[in-house]
């Protein structure tokens, strides 16, 4: 689950990282509120959960407070990589001497929680790692004995930093790892990690400021965080994902013409794939997980059939704890729910497949014995109904 | 043989009395596995699918000799089960459940490798060896005992291959799933030095997915070590990225774990990859 | 650290142990109140920091308030073993159907934290090891891991507790254990744990009750435990040893008659049973430390002193870090500050001994070269004031 | 030859520039010890006592190529300067610091057996080999080289006993202070093992004292397994119980760790046990 900017910072400074005075606004209005309250220079930054927002327009300074309102109305107004902007964040305008990186992933290969850091902050940290990987310092971070003090600071002097720098990168380092295990995070950044005015707080000000922030969530680990749950934002999955995962479903919308249905995550996309080496394009990935009843099934065809696009639907289910007679019934209760005309390719596999064949019989379904076979029929449909649309 | 499990598995079964746990189990024995024991705290003393349950692994090891065990528990007791089983020291340990928090597998990892136990998954459909033994939810009919080890990420993709092997007749030495989420007790690469030296696995079929780079590490270990040839097949070419796809592990972030970068590592120590799951066995039949 | 029986059950309580509702009291009036305020039979019982409090009288039962008072007046007037009894706990007496013992100690030998916990509770432990050692469970505690679920009901089981104690010991366990750690415990015991009532609650009563309660903090973690460091009862310690480790030396007052005042604790022990090889007996074990300041032997020299039974005093000083005319300063300001007529072995070696001999060589002390010689002298020095008193 | 540290010794001082640290660096240098590197946070680029000044032990491992530490920092930051040491390659890291928690100590043990790096200590005077290197606080004119192999858990009575060694003539190959606390890193049994292999001990002193069961574990150890003699003394027999003498890990608790108990098991397994430690070296003499 992705955090918005809003929402990671507030977490990081819950455990002690500074972060810039602001709040969030939903309204121009609130906006200025924001912006007269804190009584200095501010910017203005669009609450979407994708990158590029400063390219698209959606990060401007504001000198007053009618600025701020003129400003945030704009950004409001914008639709960013296709996302609405519901919410403006509304910070004081930091002081930037230099910009820095930290952050916190999972290493998988090597099973750790690895922190990086870089003197090359404020840009994409992959585009820094493809294109000057020695300017990127990394250090593992053993689960038990946790983040080391003399991590931080073998990481501080990699970075290059003053050494005024090392304790208040030190802490903040620190709170980030805290805010990261806290959280049952999967990704936790500072970018970027700003070095502020001249560099030693002479303006009050910490002498490091977290200007921008990113956090992502296990979200098998939300169980333990009700209160970091809460915090989900709609606007980060389409009505159609929202619907899926009520129904215990994983899917996700995707560009072509042909729906999918599956069990097993690996199939699925293993389905998808075949689709398009045949010549067609997938509309969607979805698994409707193992032991799938018959009314999550039914909602998985009319998540599906919810797409427009969608020309014809692939149906691979390779019955194991999943039987095929189960899914059978899912499809025909859907397809009592929500008729339709678009062709159905139906290819059933393993525990009860005679069953689920025969309960699919009634519905003029096209079957297929192989997987190849299907897909290519799937492809051979879409066209069809293309043409016939 | 084979490799991890077989007919001399003694099988526990934690979670026996869950709705799963239990239809699984029967599944296990109806195949022929020797489940020999249940755990379920609090339930000591009864019995379930025909075998006693007791209320710790260490009764079971010490009452019924078991020395590998299936995890059915829920994901926030799952981390415990695995523990539990390691410190009664089972020294295979397969994990069905799906759903554990990351940072709680990156601690039950370390501790394993401390103590010298094996992990198979989480998020896993388990390991047959056909014939001998069922450890996990794979359909057994499919299998049939033969010269080919498989070892995947995922559960029913597994399947389809294994059935399109099957059905050309040509049976599996032992079949593994790794299991799909980002932290995993065993890799391909622990998989492979397996099968390596399993003297009934001739070939290997090798099913990856994107996201991570245990794929490519595969690679650099086969780089002129294997002698049995590997088949291998990615899915996902068509995921999109920043998409987790089903599995907490599939997902391509910061442009790593494509399909398009692990084929290539594959190919480039002379695995061949197949284009879809059928066309595996056409590969692997092709070198019988 | 020891502490009292009621900081240890507080302790233990603030991390979910169910204890009997009480307080402490100082008088027999407050004993009273408390008593009243329960409402029902309670226990009055001295708070002591030695064992044994029950065979001494120590404990009483009380059926009314004004029966509290007046057991609560008998126990405030007891001395136990020494020790007067300052404070009374009234506890809630327990409906008590079983007596189990549940500890957590520090195991040297396998470098963990061990839980132990035994059928056997509400007598001596130790007697229980030593008689029936398989009637004690035990549980070593990974320290990354942590004490795990398995291992409470691995000890619940090993232990014979009914089935529905399983759930309520573990959650204790778990609680000492957290006691435990959250305080950087050496020592941590549940004796008796009881089985309440009909053992499942029946009155509301939570079916284990932590009856009495024992805590002994590791000094060494005191800086991160304020408010635990708060706790230190001046019982536990003689003035002497309460100055003695204000000024930073270690000081345990003994039986003979014989003052060593050592560098270090090994050769302190060591110069303390050579005294007793050679007939004598020490009448303290004195650590000054490494590197110890003429103040900080000067006062070690004056908590000596202060034993009346002190007949002479055995100076044995390795110089290393400590410098041997540093001491001998010390001991000088000493003796200006309490002038005394007991006789004085000193043997210095080591760091400037030649100095510290020459600044000696003014108070008249008998020297010795070696250790054996010393204390042979200091043997004699102190039956020879014997005789001339 | 000789045990752990020697004229190969490259050594980093971990608090190089607090008092301590810094007086002992001079001594140590005095002695001839290759001291290479110290480190302290912050003061990196510095020097003192005429070596360079890293922030971090790794500079010092990468810069100067040292091999072994010793570690004068405060109580609560020496918990995290050993495991800097253990995680920069340090294979030998000397604790000198007295008044760490047990628990943190607990947690610092099993982290460096993981990764497999020796501690000596912690609250122990450090190291000696005469001649070569001393790498603590014991005065070093004391000793001088030979054939008997020191360890012990106390500072100033093993100075006492390598003291009357050398003044009989009889020189020591290696010292080893072990230390105090109930935690330490280096037991008495992985001390005796390194000397049994040491060409140049000849025989062995060993020096213990009342609380624990080091003592017999080592007693264990040594039941028919060394070949080299074994003398010891054991501190504290008219120690009373439960209270703490000194040291953290000197008290007798729950009836064990006497000094009778020890100085049986010793005695149990043929090692002679000195009745006052300038008896040590009259029974050592008598055995040369």
């Amino acid at each position: 689950m992705k955090l918005q900017e809003y929402q990671s910072k507030r977490i990081f400074a819950r455990y002690g990282v500074p972060i810039p005075a602001g709040d969030v606004a939903s309204t121009p209005a609130e906006a200025r509120e924001i912006a007269e309250r804190l009584g200095k220079r501010v910017v203005v930054k669009a609450q979407v959960l994708v990158g590029g927002r400063g390219k698209a327009g959606g990060i401007k300074l504001a000198d007053t407070p009618a600025e701020a309102e003129a400003v945030a109305r704009r950004i409001l107004s914008l639709q960013i990589k296709g996302l609405p902007v519901r919410k403006v964040l509304v910070d004081e305008a930091a002081n930037i001497r230099a910009e820095l990186y930290l952050g916190l992933v999972i290493d998988r290969a090597r099973q750790r929680v690895v922190m990086m850091g870089s003197s090359e902050g404020g840009v994409d940290i992959e585009e820094v790692a493809a294109a000057r990987p020695e300017k990127i310092i990394k250090a593992a971070i053993d689960p038990f004995i946790g983040l080391r003090d003399y991590q931080t600071r073998e990481l501080a002097l990699g970075m290059g930093l003053e050494r005024e720098l090392i304790r208040p990168f030190g802490q903040i380092a620190r709170g980030l790892y805290d805010a990261f295990i806290g959280s049952d995070a999967s990704l936790a950044e500072i970018n970027p990690l700003v070095i502020t005015g001249d560099g030693n707080g002479g303006h009050g000000d910490p002498p490091l400021l977290a200007v921008d922030g990113k956090m992502v969530l296990d979200d098998n680990g939300l169980f333990r965080h009700p209160d970091l749950a809460a915090m989900r934002d709609v606007d980060e999955e389409t009505p159609e994902e929202r619907e899926a995962r009520q129904y215990g479903l994983s899917y996700v919308k995707l560009d072509g013409n042909i729906g999918c249905m599956v069990n097993g995550a690996g199939l699925a996309m293993a389905t998808m794939d075949i689709t398009k080496l045949y010549g067609g394009a997938p509309a969607n990935f979805l698994d409707i997980g193992g032991g799938a009843q018959a009314d999550r099934v039914a909602a998985a065809l009319r998540i599906i059939l919810s797409d427009a696009h969608v020309k014809a639907v692939l149906f691979n289910i390779f019955g194991g704890i999943t039987r095929c007679d189960e899914v059978a019934r899912g499809i025909l209760a859907a397809l009592e729910q929500v008729p339709t005309a678009v062709p159905m390719v139906a290819r059933l596999v393993g525990t009860n497949e005679e069953e689920g064949r025969a309960i699919l019989a009634s519905a003029q379904m096209i079957t297929a014995s192989t997987l190849a076979e299907a897909a290519q029929k799937a492809v051979a449909a879409a066209r069809g109904s293309t043409v016939s649309a | 043989m084979s490799i991890l499990v077989n007919k001399n598995t003694r099988l526990v079964v934690q979670g026996i009395t869950g709705r799963e746990g239990l239809f699984h189990t029967e599944q296990m024995i109806e195949y022929g596995t020797p489940v020999v024991a249940g755990v379920t705290p609090g339930k000591g003393g009864e019995w379930a699918a025909g075998v006693p349950v007791f209320d710790t692994v260490k009764e079971a090891v010490e009452a019924r000799g078991a020395n590998t065990s299936v995890i059915f528990v829920p994901a926030r007791f799952a981390p415990d089960a695995i523990l539990e089983a390691a410190d009664a020291g089972i020294q295979v340990i397969v994990c069905i459940t799906e759903g554990i928090p990351t940072l709680d597998m990156i601690g039950v990892k370390a501790y394993l490798d401390q103590v010298g136990a094996r992990l198979i998954g989480p998020n896993c459909p388990g390991i047959i060896t056909p014939g001998e033994a069922k450890v996990g939810i794979m359909p057994g009919h499919i299998h049939r005992p033969g010269p080919v080890g498989v070892v995947s990420r995922s559960g029913t993709l597994t399947y389809e291959v294994v059935y399109a092997l099957t059905q050309r007749g040509i049976g599996q030495s032992t079949a593994v799933g790794i299991g799909g989420d980002p932290i995993i007790g065993t890799t391909f690469v622990d998989a492979l030095k397996l099968f390596e030296e399993d003297p009934q696995t001739e070939q290997i079929v090798l099913i990856g997915e994107i996201g991570g780079t245990d794929e490519e590490r595969a690679a650099d270990y086969l780089a002129g070590r294997m002698v049995k040839p590997v088949t291998a097949f990615i899915a996902g070419q068509t995921a999109p990225p920043g998409k987790r796809m089903g599995h907490a592990g599939a997902i391509i972030s910061g442009g790593t774990g494509t399909a398009e970068e692990k084929i290539k590592a594959l190919q480039a120590v002379n695995v061949k990859v197949a284009r879809h799951p059928e066309e595996i066995a056409e590969i692997v039949a092709s070198q019988m």
